[in-house]
């Protein structure tokens, strides 16, 4: 479904990510695990076309993915963003229409709005709070609701736990699983590696911006001089 | 005198007004001090009086080409400057800066094409309306509804509709916005063409109440002082904001003293922004720590 | 040195002066103002009364004005510091022009609109050079010292400055007194140089070309603001005989300038001879090598 | 427009080029006016006058055998911009006498500058009385003037109005932010007072103003018999317009800023009935066909200033001619000695103590959309 | 004075914003030289007890009594020079300037040369200049940043940012460190790492310290003490071990999982 080939980008001189290549299977969850700087931010910003890479391919189900971000997000992939990046000056609610801005049908949007705020109560009762006025925590449960309000046939998470109290990051891991049986393939970015290997189909160890160890999760966990090296036990 | 020092108050505001639409509306989108603004409006009015006087085209029509041509050389400014600006992520105020730049670029075109002659509409004669012991201009009566119309227009656009709400994501964080899919360049250009629209209003109305030449763009300082007091980037605020420095104006003209006019509304402009630091309508989201 | 030639180096040193003040308070502070033309008729206006109607002698009247400029300065900013933005702004943008009314309405001091004739011509370019050597040293070494890091705390991220001890408040007030000084100083230079001064010479587009210029100049940088100074005081003089044209070009210039060179000419970075020099050495490092390479061929 | 203009006056200077015959280097004279801006109308117009005098000279042999080399430089009607002209047409092209700029706020600095240097400045429309002489009443003996003072102006203006239209209440209303229009006031008040009439009320505004309705109305209910407008002319416009709108129906007086042929077409019938004072303007037979060969060099109406220019250069080689020699400080001495000089704009001569032109002034009346000539006027 | 060692003290403190009460009515005493801890559901009011203390906020309600000084009310710089240094959970650096400059800045307080001597560049004008870059890049090599001193903060990784902040604040020679989840965005060798830095920081430089942290791993390891917010107000409170079997705490903030 998602196909990257031999991906390089640089931020100036400094080289971020140089000649990944990454798949993403229909309905597969695929996590990226690395150390701070490994450049996993900076692969997702690539495949959805907000940084220019230098090098390499990436399609789309068989297609190049166009080059402006607001196409990509056309064509099914969404990204929760590092730092969450939500809409301080637009309420909770504004912040959630946005996120459905491309869905046009009146019914799905509130069928969304009503299982986003089912989700996260606290977005229910603080929808018509400015988004900057949110604690950090809400703010990311803020972008991941955003993303939930369409039905993208790729999501990519950036760290979605985040500063997320560990309750809820239970939860979150528990809403990934279930966009999975809906149907939607998933990239996911996270420090917390066990946690996403758990729910993982497959996994990628990026260090220096390199692909150092691709596999299932069972194979990466069994190598521990690995998951030493890369993550830390 | 009181009523009529009053009609010529809400008339003065009223063109502040209409200037002042469009500012805000850039304002609320970029967050920056459009200073081209004006002279776009004086673009616009150069366009619809040329047509009248060169090509002897109809008013109606000749008002029509002005209101578009504004809009386009708006669009243009967007194209040509600040879409790169903003692809290089420079601070917000460079975007001012190149407005002033372009400000200058048309007074100066404008000086160069169109000479320093000062021109009018012909054949427009001066229609007013006696209310009493008071007159009101007809021109006055049409910017007014023009700004109240299109105040309410936008006011339901920008935040009762799905477009609205495309802008606003797009004004609060463009990069953001574009991951939920909006189409950020598409929408700067349909605003920077709104805005210029309302600008070559302006500026036909202007040039038909007073005269047309270079730096008449100049009006929109009031439209800019207008929009701070109505609270920056609210377009109710900025017509609010033109209305009341159009009557503190007359009045201070009328009843205090004529050459200190503006010293008494830059005191109040002072005072009412350290009682409400982000204008009368404003909000200022602030960064949370 | 033929007196056109004195006279165009006086101009730039006078705009010099009130340049590095913006550049203070824009490029390192990142507060805008658009009264400094305010503060510099501020200058003109009370070293010219001081010497031309109480003979008091050139020095200590330039040094007494530039200070009177710094105090109202002082007073202005701490009613208005505390506003963000444009909305500060329009707040200078006011003064600018309540202060220009104000000279206008002083018909006795000042000679109103019909402007302030017969002052003293003092300012030499003896005078004028060692003013902008003053003023460029002073503002290096604020820049370069606690003081000025402070500014550039308070321009990149007020709320940690504030978190790291640094009073914002304080420090912006003394980033707009120290812009207001040196406007009055270029003022008070101003008005003995021409010998004659009107409220209309210190209007807001004054105050906007103080603007454009240093942002031209590059941000947060002084040689920057030295280098965009010496390009938008020169090029309208070079084109003085392009007449109506001159204007225009000027325009071009600065929107060019602002969309492909972002950072100004040189922004956030000094211009040093020890850069150059190892810049070339650099390239001159290269040169033999591709020649060596060459032979080996 | 502009453009157009500019091209003209540089097919002039060509022109003249080629004309050269004698090995003699020419003679320089400089010219400075507002060639940008908003009043380049005026600047451009004075600068083609001097052009056509200049190739009038120089078809005719030039001065004592030499030709006469016009160099024109902006002042963007601005004084610092005027003073490094002025600078400049000193020091880098060697120009024995400058013509210009119609800007007293210009030619006051200018003054100083002339007199250190010690080349003659001739202003043309600048009217402060402090551009030939400083404010302890000294005389710059460099600096010269072709037009009227504001004194003057304000003199015939009021004893114009008190005397022939019999106005005994008069209101004015004054730009404060404008040197002449606020001088123009105070003389126009001393005299008008001192005839014996009533300033019933007085108001004021400001260069870029728009609406002057406020200031309108309060002179309206002073009911006053004649409201002087000593302002630009596009302020004129504006000003009548919205004076005749809120139903204010007397005479509207003014003075040589309203002198364009643009006013009655700004103003329409709001101006109708209006007078002014200014320079004899296209009246004489001479002006008449120099307007008319302006006409058809240039293709734009003329604007009186453009006799300015043309006179100005007249002047300077009458004085050169006078003296014998085209230094700069024979041609002050010549300029300073004049005595019924005749350019287009009349007799002229030269009051050595205030090196102000004794002139007649003209009334104009607005009449039909004319600018009509109604007499020679003086106080 | 026995209350010396008593270095923060938090008494009834309310804040509320318009309908939201951030924090009701909260209460807090950190002993000199201790650790404390303080958790609770995201929205539980805990950056705001920073703002609070820090002065971005002006308490509704309540006293905050830092070295038995009374400092709410105070301006926020004013309180950074009492002695408190933070880090912000929105990472907020000098993003422009380099890592050196950062921390430089912050250092800023140690200078007592004034204008005019940094003027004419006097003997004790460089002395200070030095020391103070002597000290930065001390801390930076403490936090292990030496070897991307010139680098532009804003290209640093996440996680090397969260460091810089760390030194910065140290910069400013803090009694109390107040730090906003230090470990958002590292992985749990990180967190261990971060852990063991923390210890280092508090050695060497003495501190005190008041961490907000979701990692509850880090809690553990680090804090001697711990209160756990819902709702703007104190559910619990102890040692991490206790509050870590607090059927509150596991229903409102550490689900099942953590339950053991
Ligand atoms: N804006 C930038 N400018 C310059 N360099 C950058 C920028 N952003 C990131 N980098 C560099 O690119 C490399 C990869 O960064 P990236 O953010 O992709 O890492 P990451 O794996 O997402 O790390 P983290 O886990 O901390 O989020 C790092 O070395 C970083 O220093
Ligand atoms: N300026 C503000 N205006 C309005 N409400 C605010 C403001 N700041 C915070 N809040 C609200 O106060 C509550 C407490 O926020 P705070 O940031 O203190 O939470 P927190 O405990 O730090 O959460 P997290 O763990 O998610 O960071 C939140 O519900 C937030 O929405
Ligand atoms: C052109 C004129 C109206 C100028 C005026 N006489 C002056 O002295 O400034
Ligand atoms: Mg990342
Ligand atoms: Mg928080």
């Amino acid at each position: 479904m998602l196909k990257v080939e031999n991906l390089s980008a640089a931020y100036g001189a400094i080289k971020a990510v140089s000649n990944v290549s990454i798949e993403v299977k229909p309905k597969e969850i695929v996590a990226i695990l690395g150390a701070n700087g490994a450049g996993k931010t900076t692969l997702l910003k690539c495949i959805c076309s907000a940084m220019r890479k230098s090098e390499g391919s990436i399609l789309f189900e068989g297609k190049k993915t166009p080059d402006k971000p607001y196409d990509v997000v056309k064509l099914g992939i969404t990204l929760v963003p590092e730092g969450r990046l939500i809409f301080t000056n637009l309420t909770v609610y504004e912040n959630l229409m946005a996120g459905a801005y491309l869905c046009k049908d009146k019914n799905e949007v509130k069928e969304n709005l009503e299982k986003v705020y089912a989700l996260f109560p606290i977005l229910k009762e603080r929808k018509n709070q400015y988004g900057g006025y949110l604690s950090g925590g809400e703010q990311q449960m803020l972008a991941i609701g955003r993303a939930l309000m369409i039905r993208p046939k790729l999501i990519m998470l950036d760290e979605p736990s985040l500063g997320l109290a560990p309750i809820i990051v239970s939860q979150i891991f528990q809403i990934i699983q279930s966009l999975q049986s809906t149907g939607t393939s998933i990239l996911l970015v996270e420090q917390n590696a066990y946690k996403a290997l758990a729910i993982s189909n497959r996994a990628y160890i990026m260090n220096v911006g390199k692909i150092v160890k691709e596999g299932t999760p069972e194979e990466l966990l069994k190598d521990s001089a690995l998951l030493e090296a890369y993550l830390g036990t | 005198m009181f009523i009529q020092q009053l009609v010529n108050g809400i008339s003065v505001g009223g063109i502040y007004a209409l200037m002042a639409t469009g500012y805000a509306l850039i304002y609320s989108l970029l967050g920056f001090s459009n200073w081209a603004h004006g002279d776009v409006a004086m673009i616009g009015a150069y366009i619809a009086i040329q047509s009248v006087l060169l090509a002897n085209m109809p008013l109606p029509f000749a008002v029509i080409i002005g209101v578009a041509g504004a809009g386009f050389f708006s669009f243009l400014n967007e194209k040509v400057a600040y879409k790169r600006i903003r692809d290089n992520n420079s601070p917000t105020m460079f975007l001012m800066i190149a407005a002033m730049g372009l400000s200058i670029i048309y007074q100066n075109a404008a000086l160069n094409l169109f000479g320093s002659k000062f021109k009018i509409f012909p054949g427009l004669s001066a229609t007013s309306f006696n209310m009493g012991n008071a007159t009101l201009g007809l021109l006055d009566v049409i910017s007014l509804a023009v700004s109240l119309a299109s105040l309410v227009i936008l006011d339901i656009t920008i935040n009762h509709t799905k477009l609205g709400l495309g802008i606003r994501t797009v004004a609060s964080n463009p990069y953001t916005a574009s991951l939920m899919g909006i189409n950020i360049d598409r929408y700067f250009s349909i605003v920077f063409l709104v805005a210029g629209m309302y600008a070559g209003c302006a500026g036909i109305l202007l040039g038909m109440k007073y005269t047309v030449y270079p730096t008449m763009g100049n009006v929109a300082l009031k439209a800019f002082i207008a929009s701070v007091l109505g609270g920056l980037g609210s377009v109710r605020g900025a017509i609010v904001g033109a209305l009341i420095i159009g009557i503190m104006e007359v009045m201070v003209t009328a009843y205090l003293s004529s050459g200190l006019r503006d010293l008494f509304t830059f005191v109040l402009l002072i005072v009412i922004l350290l009682v409400k630091p982000s204008g009368l309508m404003g909000v200022q989201v602030e960064d949370k720590a | 040195m033929s007196s056109y030639l004195q006279g165009i180096i006086i101009l730039v040193g006078i705009n010099l002066i009130a340049v590095l003040g913006i550049s203070i308070l824009t490029g390192f502070t990142r507060l805008f103002s658009f009264g400094n033309a305010g503060f510099m008729s501020i200058g003109a206006y009370v070293s010219a009364i001081m010497t031309a109607k109480y003979g008091i002698p050139f020095i200590p009247a330039l040094v007494f004005s530039a200070l009177f400029a710094g105090c109202i300065a002082y007073l202005l900013g701490t009613l208005t510091l505390k506003l963000k933005g444009d909305y500060f702004l329009i707040t200078t943008l006011g003064f600018g022009e309540c202060v220009r009314v104000l000279f206008a309405y002083m018909e006795p001091a000042t000679g109103g609109a019909r402007g302030f004739a017969s002052i003293p011509h003092y300012t030499t370019l003896f005078i004028t050079v060692i003013s902008v050597i003053l003023a460029f040293v002073f503002a290096w070494n604020l820049v370069h010292s606690k003081t000025g890091r402070n500014l550039i705390a308070v321009r990149e991220q007020e709320l940690a400055a504030e978190m790291v001890g640094i009073d914002t408040f304080s420090s912006k007030k003394l980033s707009f007194v120290i812009s207001a000084i040196y406007a009055g100083w270029a003022g008070a230079l101003y008005s003995h140089n021409l010998t004659f001064i009107s409220p209309e010479m210190f209007n807001l587009a004054k105050s906007s070309e103080l603007t454009i210029t240093a942002v031209i100049g590059g941000l947060g940088s002084l040689t920057g603001t030295v280098l965009g100074t010496l390009l938008v005081t020169l090029l309208p003089e070079v084109f003085r005989s392009l007449a109506s044209y001159r204007m225009l070009i000027y325009g071009i210039a600065v929107v060019t300038v602002i969309v492909f060179k972002p950072d100004g000419l040189y922004g956030y970075r000094e211009f040093s001879i020890s850069k150059v020099i190892s810049h070339i050495n650099n390239i001159a490092r290269k040169v033999p090598k591709k020649g060596a390479d060459a032979n080996h061929e | 427009g502009g453009g157009s203009t500019q091209q003209g006056s540089q097919t002039e200077q060509n022109g003249a080029a080629s004309n050269e015959s004698g090995d003699k280097e020419p003679i320089k004279i400089g010219y400075i006016g507002a060639l940008s801006g908003e009043t380049a109308l005026w600047g451009q117009a004075g600068l083609n006058g001097m052009l056509l005098a200049e190739k009038d000279i120089n078809d005719a042999c030039g001065i004592l055998g030499r030709q006469v080399k016009v160099i024109s430089y902006d002042g963007k009607g601005e004084p610092l911009d005027s003073v490094n002209a002025l600078n400049k047409l000193i020091d880098q092209d060697k120009c024995v006498a400058v013509v210009g700029t119609n800007f007293s706020s210009c030619n006051i600095p200018m003054a100083s500058v002339a007199d250190e240097k010690k080349v003659p400045v001739i202003a043309t429309a600048a009217s402060s009385p402090l551009v030939t002489v400083d404010e302890s009443g000294k005389l710059h003996p460099y600096s010269f003037r072709i037009g009227f003072t504001d004194p003057f102006q304000g003199r015939v203006i009021a004893s114009y109005a008190y005397k022939e239209l019999n106005i005994k209440n008069a209101a004015i209303l004054t730009n404060i932010a404008d040197a002449y229009s606020t001088g123009i006031t105070q003389y126009l008040i001393d005299e008008f007072t001192k005839l014996g009439g009533k300033i019933v009320a007085h108001e004021n505004a400001s260069s870029g103003d728009n609406d002057f309705r406020a200031q309108l109305s309060k002179i309206k209910a002073a009911k006053p018999e004649a409201l002087f407008i000593p302002w630009i002319y596009k302020d004129v416009a504006l000003i009548v317009k919205q004076a005749r709108e809120l139903g204010i129906d007397c005479v509207f007086i003014g003075a040589d800023g309203w002198d364009s042929q643009d006013l009655p077409k700004l103003a329409g019938d709001a101006i109708e009935g209006g007078y002014f004072c200014s320079r004899p303007g296209f009246n004489t037979p001479e002006a008449k066909k120099f307007a008319e060969r302006y006409q058809s060099v240039y293709k734009i109406t003329p604007e009186a200033e453009c006799l300015f220019g043309y006179d100005g250069l007249m002047w300077i080689k009458d004085a050169i001619e006078r003296e014998g020699a085209a230094d700069s400080e024979s041609i002050r001495k010549g300029l300073e000695s004049t005595t019924n000089f005749t350019g287009l704009l009349g007799k002229m001569s030269v009051d050595p103590k205030t090196h102000d032109p004794v002139r007649d002034a003209a009334i104009f009346k607005i009449e039909g959309g004319q600018v009509k000539f109604v007499q020679i006027y003086t106080p | 004075m026995q209350i010396m060692n008593e270095l923060l003290k938090i008494k009834n403190l309310s804040k509320y914003f318009g309908g939201v009460k951030a924090i009701n009515n909260f209460n807090l005493t950190i002993e000199d030289g201790k650790t404390h801890g303080l958790i609770g559901p995201n929205g539980a009011g805990k950056t705001t007890i920073f703002n609070v203390i820090t002065g971005v906020y002006k308490p509704t309600n309540g006293s905050i009594i830092f070295c038995d000084k009374e400092i709410s009310g105070m301006k926020t710089f004013a309180i950074a020079r009492e002695g408190i240094g933070r880090t912000f959970q929105n990472i907020k650096l000098f993003s422009y300037l380099t890592v050196l400059e950062n921390v430089i800045i912050a250092g800023n307080q140690d200078i007592t040369y004034n204008m005019f001597e940094s003027f004419i560049r006097t003997i004790k004008f460089r002395k200070e200049e030095k020391a103070l870059y002597e000290k930065s890049m001390k801390l930076l090599e403490f936090v292990g940043l030496q070897d991307m001193s010139q680098k532009r903060a804003s290209s640093l990784p996440y996680g090397h940012q969260r460091k810089l902040e760390i030194a910065r604040a140290l910069a400013l020679n803090p009694k109390l460190l107040l730090l906003d989840e230090p470990a958002a965005g590292m992985n749990q060798e990180e967190s261990k790492e971060l852990v063991s830095f923390i210890y280092r920081i508090k050695e060497e430089f003495g501190l005190t310290i008041l961490i907000i942290e979701h990692h509850m791993d880090v809690i553990t390891d680090l804090c001697d003490e711990c209160t756990v917010l819902n709702f703007g107000e104190t559910i619990a409170e102890g040692s991490p071990a206790q509050i870590k079997k607090d059927p509150l705490v596991i229903e409102a903030y550490l689900g099942e999982e953590y339950g053991c």
